[in-house]
């Protein structure tokens, strides 16, 4: 059973892993509804390190076909928090 | 010139009689002034001092051209003042001014003057005899009446370069006029426990080169046999030896102890002052008076006082030029 | 630990070597009744007597050949050449004789001889007095060679060389005479083969012998002011060479500094910093540099000759310019 | 009136003691009388006056050891007033100090050959552990040479720690980095247009049965060994090399030299901008699961600027994607030394037609750009058949 956790905490964990490949990025500014390429110099190796960190940290399986379910901060945590509902 | 009255005593002619006096004191002054401004810390190193072997140097350099070389040693500041370079640029060579006889760069063991064809201080003992006989070497190659006279001290005879040169310039007839200041001690041992045979004629002798033994603290005794010498190497164009039995007063250099000899011997040799000894002789044949001596006192303290001024003025070479003169720097 | 002089600790490892070997005898220029030129033969005549403290004529090719002689006969030899600016007389013997005849002679003969010289300048004394040539001699494959920086080793290494099979040349810094330092009150021979970490340090290595010890020590002191920690290596024997105490620091600190005497061309500080390339290239992270005499006569005036001696000014100078570039 | 001082009575003395006054005060003084005894490192010495005249007074007890030049006794000399004591002779300029002139004169700029790094071979070592890219590296040494400071520098700067190395200046900010990067690239692509005659030829390659074997593979394999298509791409020019061997060579010395190893070079381009080309090795024999870690890795380090320059120097080809940036087709400029450069556009679904039928598939087109002094056009469209052949069989590659 995984420890139920927060949005806040969902949303953390996700701009932590968001800035490792990201170092640069200025995560206080990053727009919840808007796909993290389009704000962001991401790309699907970039993409693909984000979804395993996040993956590490959550210990949540992530199918590839659930991967654009991904693409924004909301997706993400809406995705999440329902993943680790049912887990 | 002074004439012979008769073999062996020479009457003196008052002019030279007086210069050779002079030269002396001058040297005497030079040397005494310099005890004092090494004691003052002005001059630093080693000074080695002239102090009783005056008459050797005035003497032998009044039978010497100015066309003539002299290679000396490490106490070579009274040759130098005969030769005539000016007390002004050895002044200030001891203090180790840049206008020094040489640029300040030797200090007092390595007085240098090329328009008087004067080869220096060369300070390791020894070490100048090679040269001269060189010097020598080049005079006769070209034809030149030249004579080279080197001075040395009965330390050298202990070196190989010794018997070396003496033999060579015998070997090929060169015109090398050895001066041996026997002063009787080699630093701190005396000639007797440095050497089995003390007799150095007959050690020049063994090399091929004929010499004689003169009394050094007698200026007119050392200029006669000069002169003589000067004949044989320049006529007969072949190296001639003489050795002059001479006293150095002070210790080797400033300052030993002395333990090597005791106080009478020196006290003994102080009353044979080559200048005490000249000017009684001088006033005895009347050519000296008190007002001659009273003149000649005032010029060399004159000379000195200006000489000590000169360096003191002197200017102190700036440090970039310190590989200047150097061929490879 | 007692306070002594090093001229002081010289004269108690002459008396010490006089005292304990009946085969020991001290020959050279004015040992005698002068006392040594640097009076560090002081007394040794009225006690031991003129048979084993012999003035010699100013003869070094002969009085050194004669040392040869003496060893190969079977006595124990300590030579002085006054300084190595008058040993260059004696050379041929040095090198001909003393370096070779083990060799030579198929291992036949050994020459247990022990040669004092003072070297080094500072003292004023001109070109002709002021050489430091302790590195022609460390070039000699045959004779060992010990620039003693210390009192404890300018004693110590007089007795360690008493026992040497082969001849031990020791080059005695002439500024170091009236230096006073610590010493075991009765202090014996020394180690003769390796060099000493004299002040431990990360950031750059000062390597030096002899008299340049105290220079470099001076500049590691200011050098530390200013937050670099030099160590500096006290290398005491130059040949042979302690070439791993070298390369360890050198690997440690990456960065190495030569300071010595001699003029810089065909200087022992060109074979030290040949070592370190050969031996430590990968871990520098600078050239060596080397801190000489400038290539010039020694000059005579103290602002002339103090510029052309290395100083503790200028190896800060040097160390600076090669951490900050 | 006149000091008699401690006088300098040898080369090395600095200090005397007095031994014994041998004349009294208010005794009368000759120039050269001896007036006392001093003991130095050599023995008792006898010294004497210079001056003529009356010894006032003694200042210095016996058996005290005092420096050169100290005043022992004050003499007032012959007919003169005792005014103040003076030293007995003129001060003359102390000698100027010497200026520290440069003991080790400088070693001569060295010349370093252009595009050469001057590195000390301590900090290329040091560069290869922490795995830190020369080139991104600002010398601050002696003649812009790069230091162990240095390289420490930009590895801290990499990993983000802001550690101020004791000795070393901070390394150069990242625009210089950025700048020195543009400047070697501009060298390299202008050189490359200059010399290089490149012709292009390009195909459309149907990529369904690619990505509909990739998705299968991805669902058997955990999150983190997911293979991205760009892998299949790479081994499928990899193993099209074997083919058309021409292209996987370089030009030195205005002559083509082959490769028997296929190292294809990939195209990142880095987050503050630039890019870089890493060589993948031996991309042939590499297993697909290999070529997507080493790719990953590559990316990764990249990214974080700690490439080891070996990867750097040795690609044979290179390969660039600006898919990902929504472009169709790209036009590359190859890479000296290399010969060739490919670049795939991005994935699109285009009308396709299959057996007569138009079908949506999904599509992308593959460009070549090759050095027409090595190859020409006909190699080059073989050399595309042979991508979109093996690409159209995922499970050979």
């Amino acid at each position: 059973m995984t420890p139920k956790l927060t949005r806040d905490e969902i949303t953390t964990t996700v701009l932590r892993a968001l800035g490792e490949i990201a170092p640069e990025a200025d995560l206080a500014a990053i727009k919840p509804d808007v796909s993290f390429r389009d704000q962001l110099d991401i790309d699907s190796m970039d993409f693909l390190n984000f979804v395993i960190a996040v993956h590490e940290a959550l210990h949540v399986e992530i199918p590839e076909a659930d991967y654009p379910r991904m693409s924004s901060l909301n997706g993400c945590v809406e995705y999440l928090s329902a993943l680790m509902e049912k887990a | 010139m002074h004439c012979f009255a008769e073999a062996g005593q020479p009457s003196l002619d008052r002019a030279h009689g007086l210069k050779l006096f002079h030269e002396m004191l001058r040297i005497r002054r030079f040397e005494e002034k310099t005890v004092e401004l090494y004691s003052a810390g002005k001059i630093r190193g080693f000074l080695h001092l002239y102090i009783g072997e005056e008459a050797v140097a005035v003497g032998a350099i009044q039978a010497l051209t100015p066309d003539d070389a002299i290679v000396a040693t490490y106490r070579e500041h009274g040759h130098s003042l005969v030769r005539g370079t000016p007390a002004g640029p050895l002044m200030a060579e001891l203090y180790g001014k840049a206008n020094g006889c040489s640029r300040g760069r030797g200090g007092s063991m390595h007085f240098f003057d090329a328009a008087r064809r004067f080869y220096g201080g060369l300070a390791i003992v020894g070490g100048g005899l090679p040269v001269a006989v060189g010097l020598a070497l080049a005079d006769k190659l070209q034809g030149r009446a030249r004579v080279t006279a080197c001075f040395f001290g009965d330390g050298a005879v202990a070196e190989g370069e010794f018997h070396e040169s003496l033999n060579l310039a015998a070997l090929w007839k060169l015109p090398v006029l050895f001066l041996c200041e026997n002063n009787l001690y080699a630093m701190g041992t005396a000639l007797a426990r440095h050497q089995a045979q003390t007799d150095i004629t007959l050690k020049a002798k063994g090399d091929g080169v004929p010499g004689e033994a003169v009394d050094g603290m007698d200026v007119l005794a050392v200029e006669d046999a000069a002169r003589r010498a000067v004949e044989i190497v320049r006529g007969e164009i072949r190296p001639y030896l003489i050795e002059f039995r001479t006293y150095r007063f002070r210790a080797h250099s400033m300052y030993d102890p002395e333990l090597y000899r005791n106080k009478d011997e020196v006290e003994q040799w102080k009353k044979r002052d080559p200048i005490v000894t000249f000017e009684a002789r001088l006033r005895e044949d009347g050519l000296l008076a008190d007002a001659d001596r009273a003149t000649i006192e005032a010029a060399v303290d004159a000379e000195i006082a200006d000489a000590v001024a000169f360096a003191e003025a002197g200017p102190w070479e700036p440090v970039e030029n310190l590989t200047r003169d150097v061929y490879t720097p | 630990m007692i306070k002594m002089k090093y001229r002081e600790a010289v004269r108690a490892g002459l008396r010490e070597a006089l005292k304990s070997d009946p085969r020991v005898f001290l020959m050279g220029e004015d040992v005698g009744r002068y006392g040594g030129t640097y009076a560090c033969s002081h007394g040794l005549l009225e006690e031991f007597g003129p048979e084993r403290v012999r003035d010699t004529p100013l003869s070094e090719s002969t009085f050194v050949g004669a040392g040869i002689g003496a060893a190969l006969g079977g006595m124990r030899p300590i030579v002085e050449v006054m300084t190595v600016n008058f040993s260059l007389l004696a050379l041929d013997q040095i090198v001909n004789n003393a370096a070779t005849i083990r060799h030579m002679s198929g291992g036949q003969f050994s020459v247990p001889l022990i040669v004092r010289m003072a070297t080094g300048a500072g003292r004023q004394v001109a070109a002709q007095h002021s050489h430091s040539l302790e590195g022609w001699y460390a070039h000699i494959p045959g004779i060992k060679v010990v620039p003693p920086a210390t009192p404890a080793d300018a004693k110590g290494m007089l007795l360690s060389a008493l026992r040497e099979p082969d001849p031990v040349f020791i080059f005695e810094h002439a500024m170091l005479y009236p230096m006073e330092g610590e010493i075991e009150d009765n202090a014996g021979p020394v180690d003769i083969s390796t060099a000493a970490v004299r002040r431990p340090g990360t950031d750059v290595t000062l390597i030096t012998f002899g008299g340049s010890l105290w220079k470099a020590l001076e500049a590691a002191d200011q050098l530390a002011a200013s937050g670099i920690e030099a160590e500096v290596i006290d290398l005491r024997v130059l040949r042979p060479l302690d070439t791993p105490t070298i390369l360890a620091s050198v690997g440690k600190t990456h960065r190495a500094v030569v300071v010595d005497e001699a003029w810089r061309t065909g200087s022992f500080a060109a074979e030290i910093s040949a070592r370190i390339m050969e031996g430590a290239f990968y871990d520098l992270d600078a050239p060596v540099a080397r801190v000489c005499s400038a290539e010039v006569p020694i000059p005579y005036p103290k602002h002339l000759e103090d510029a052309a001696l290395p100083q503790a000014a200028s190896i800060v100078k040097t160390v600076q310019e090669m951490l900050h570039g | 009136m006149a000091e008699f001082v401690m006088p300098s009575l040898g080369a090395d003395m600095e200090a005397g003691t007095l031994v014994a006054w041998l004349k009294k005060p208010g005794e009368a003084v000759k120039k050269g009388d001896i007036i006392a005894e001093v003991e130095t490192d050599k023995g008792i010495i006898e010294i004497e006056s210079f001056m003529t005249g009356l010894l006032e007074k003694t200042l210095v007890e016996p058996m005290t050891k005092v420096p050169v030049g100290t005043a022992l006794a004050i003499i007032r000399e012959e007919g003169k007033p005792s005014a103040e004591p003076k030293s007995a002779l003129p001060v003359s300029g102390a000698p100027p100090q010497p200026a520290v002139a440069p003991v080790s004169p400088t070693p001569p700029a060295p010349v370093t050959e252009p595009g050469r790094l001057r590195v000390s071979p301590s900090a290329k070592q040091l560069a290869a552990e922490l795995g830190v890219d020369l080139i991104l590296v600002k010398g601050t040494g002696p003649g812009g040479g790069i230091s162990r400071a240095d390289v420490e520098a930009a590895a801290a700067q990499a990993r983000g720690e802001r550690r101020g190395a004791r000795i070393a200046s901070a390394a150069g900010s990242a625009a210089d980095r950025l700048l020195r990067m543009r400047q070697a690239i501009a060298a390299a692509m202008a050189r490359s247009k200059r010399e290089i005659p490149h012709y292009y030829v390009s195909t459309t390659i149907d990529m369904g049965k690619a990505l509909s074997w990739l998705t299968e593979e991805n669902l058997k394999r955990p999150m983190k060994d997911r293979l991205l298509y760009g892998v299949l791409l790479l081994k499928a020019v990899a193993l099209a090399l074997r083919e058309v061997p021409e292209l996987n060579a370089l030009w030195k010395g205005n002559q083509v030299v082959r490769s028997d190893a296929i190292h294809v070079g990939v195209a990142i381009s880095l987050r503050s901008g630039g890019l870089v080309a890493p060589a993948l090795h031996d991309t042939d024999r590499q297993s697909l699961d290999d070529l997507m870690r080493n790719f990953r890795d590559l990316v990764t380090r990249a990214r974080a600027g700690g490439l080891r320059s070996s990867e750097l120097s040795d690609p044979t080809i290179t390969v660039t994607s600006l898919g990902e940036q929504g472009v169709e087709s790209v036009y590359a400029v190859i890479y000296p030394p290399q010969v060739a450069i490919v670049g795939f556009g991005k994935v699109v679904e285009r009308p396709w037609v299959v057996d007569k039928q138009v079908v949506p598939r999904s599509v992308l087109t593959a460009t070549l750009s090759a050095d027409h002094r090595v190859s020409d056009g006909h190699r080059g469209g073989l050399f595309l058949a042979a991508v979109d052949r093996l690409l159209q069989e995922p499970e050979r590659l």
